[in-house]
């Protein structure tokens, strides 16, 4: 394991909960075996053996979400224990309508799509992290592939069931952009 | 300004008047209570002086204090007058006291920078919460819910079979229809009872298509949709509607 | 407790797996009382003893992300002990904060509304049109109606954005204005 277990402050399980925190924040981005190598400042080889450690503590716990390796990423995903209670948790409806800032943002995945998180904060000037979010919670957008270029960021872009929701075939029906700018000019 | 021994003033650094009057008065260790008003405002009067390179869009604000205190220094400096202040009591307003309203006015304004403080430690500390992307839930929906049944082109498909059925009917003049008028909870409970036995189609829950009756129909199957009751599945467009009891989860 | 616990089949930590395993799910849009009473047939009341439950379990088990009650949902995030990891891997761009006259008046804001912004400028001495388009740009406070009087103006309010963004359970979550107004009385 190299570094980790030589540190004389930090136990396996206190590296393991800082590895599985990172993952938690990396979601369905996952992180690479050189990602990890490179924070806990092991070899690369070393990864597997660690995640699967992590995997086992997980295990003992009860953890119903478990470290996974999908499309060389690490990730944590939820097993089939746990989805008869998504199943139910989606039957549940979800409170409060969309904010204006989920509005704005799915008006701009719904006419620039496929676009990136950071080109979507571009347009809207303010962090919309959150607003994404609530947008995927509720199926209205979706990751439908990774741009090229440095970090390989998700591109988001509606769903069917948008499109559904507003009677559409696809978004070539959505009333032009120019017609909107034209809107905007007479002040309307 | 340009010999270089002063150090720049700028009155950008300031939030505005009162920022900058709590900074003089916080510089000298002076309780806002306390404050002499002249002392003040000669402070404040010299550090306006300082920093003549203000924009005056700024500086109209750092002005219109600056005459405040000067009026309230001229009235400190007369003689307490047997008739109080003519000044400022001519609108009859006793109880106003000019100089007691800026010292209020600061110590509001001065609770609010501290707020704002609270403020910018706590959204410190929120950055370091970070959550993770929600997973849409919708695959895990295998059922349609109301919402989706209702805000989708199911409804569509449900009006279009609606037209569908009413232009069949014929426009015929029943005298033999004017009995008491079915209500849509009695027809909810017909088809339920008789969705017990079979699924049904749409049209098949319509014993003699009378307009009236077609709507009950129709308006029926919304409310049991919405009550979570039954499914309605339809293969193709424009075919017929199946509807079905929902299975009970256990 | 009431459904939980009766079942023959699950023991209180299996519950609060599944917890757990919701809340990851649920991710940033987090989970409502009520969300969570429907999922496992409890009582809304009970919900906060059953989360705080959870929080015990994450404790114990050294997990650097748990459960935390924000404007008004509970949700799973990280906290200051995994942050150098995460800069390390500079998985998330630090967060610009706000100005010094954006924090004021989202202060005044937080206290007085609905308030106009004439009201704001007479408390802040200053013209502060910038500080509330930029807080409005960012989600953080809104217009809520108009006042009564000449121009009918505007009435501006916090968001619950405002409340995630600082990390508030609701507005009551801010101290008392009359506590501030005591230490500056004291001069403190």
């Amino acid at each position: 394991m190299g570094r980790i277990e030589e540190d004389p402050f930090m136990t396996l399980s206190d590296h393991l909960s800082v590895l599985e925190g990172l993952l938690f924040v990396a979601g369905t981005e996952g992180l690479t075996d050189q990602q990890i190598a490179d924070v806990f400042e092991i070899q690369e080889e070393s990864v597997p053996k660690f995640c699967n450690q992590l995997l086992e503590k997980q295990k003992n716990e009860g953890r119903l979400f478990t470290v996974m390796r999908i499309a060389n990423v690490w990730q944590l995903t939820t097993g089939p224990l746990l989805t008869p209670y998504i199943r139910k948790l989606a039957l549940v409806p979800s409170p409060s309508s969309l904010s204006q800032a989920a509005l704005e943002t799915l008006a701009i995945v719904a006419y620039r799509h496929p676009i990136t998180r950071t080109e979507i904060e571009e347009i809207r000037g303010v962090k919309s992290e959150k607003a994404i979010g609530t947008l995927i919670a509720r199926g209205l957008i979706e990751e439908i592939g990774r741009a090229e270029g440095p970090g390989r960021p998700f591109l988001f872009a509606t769903t069917v069931e948008f499109l559904d929701y507003f009677g559409l075939q696809s978004t070539q029906d959505l009333p032009p952009f120019i017609e909107f700018e034209q809107l905007v000019q007479k002040g309307v | 300004m340009k010999d270089g021994q002063n150090v720049q003033i700028s009155l950008q650094s300031f939030e505005g008047p009162l920022d900058l009057l709590l900074h003089l008065i916080e510089s000298d260790k002076m309780n806002i209570h306390e404050v002499p008003i002249a002392r003040i405002t000669d402070q404040y009067t010299a550090y306006l002086k300082q920093s003549i390179e203000f924009e005056l869009d700024i500086a109209s604000d750092f002005l219109v204090m600056a005459a405040t205190l000067i009026a309230l220094k001229a009235r400190s400096l007369l003689p307490k007058s047997h008739e109080k202040d003519v000044f400022f009591e001519a609108s009859g307003e006793t109880e106003s006291n000019p100089e007691q309203d800026l010292k209020e006015r600061l110590i509001e304004y001065r609770a609010f920078k501290m707020l704002a403080q609270t403020l910018e430690q706590k959204q410190l500390e929120r950055a370091q919460c970070i959550g993770r992307l929600p997973t849409p839930l919708e695959p895990y929906r295998d059922l349609p819910t109301v919402s989706d049944f209702l805000a989708g082109l199911e409804l569509h498909h449900l009006q279009d079979a609606l037209v569908h059925a009413l232009s069949r009917t014929k426009p015929i003049l029943d005298v033999n229809i004017i009995r008491d008028r079915e209500t849509i909870p009695e027809r909810m409970g017909t088809i339920l009872k008789t969705l017990r036995h079979e699924k049904r189609t749409f049209i098949s829950l319509i014993k003699n298509y009378h307009r009236k009756e077609i709507v009950t129909v129709f308006l029926a199957i919304l409310e049991l949709i919405r009550l979570n009751k039954i499914t309605c599945k339809q293969e193709v467009r424009f075919g017929d509607i199946w509807v079905e009891l929902k299975k009970t989860h256990s």
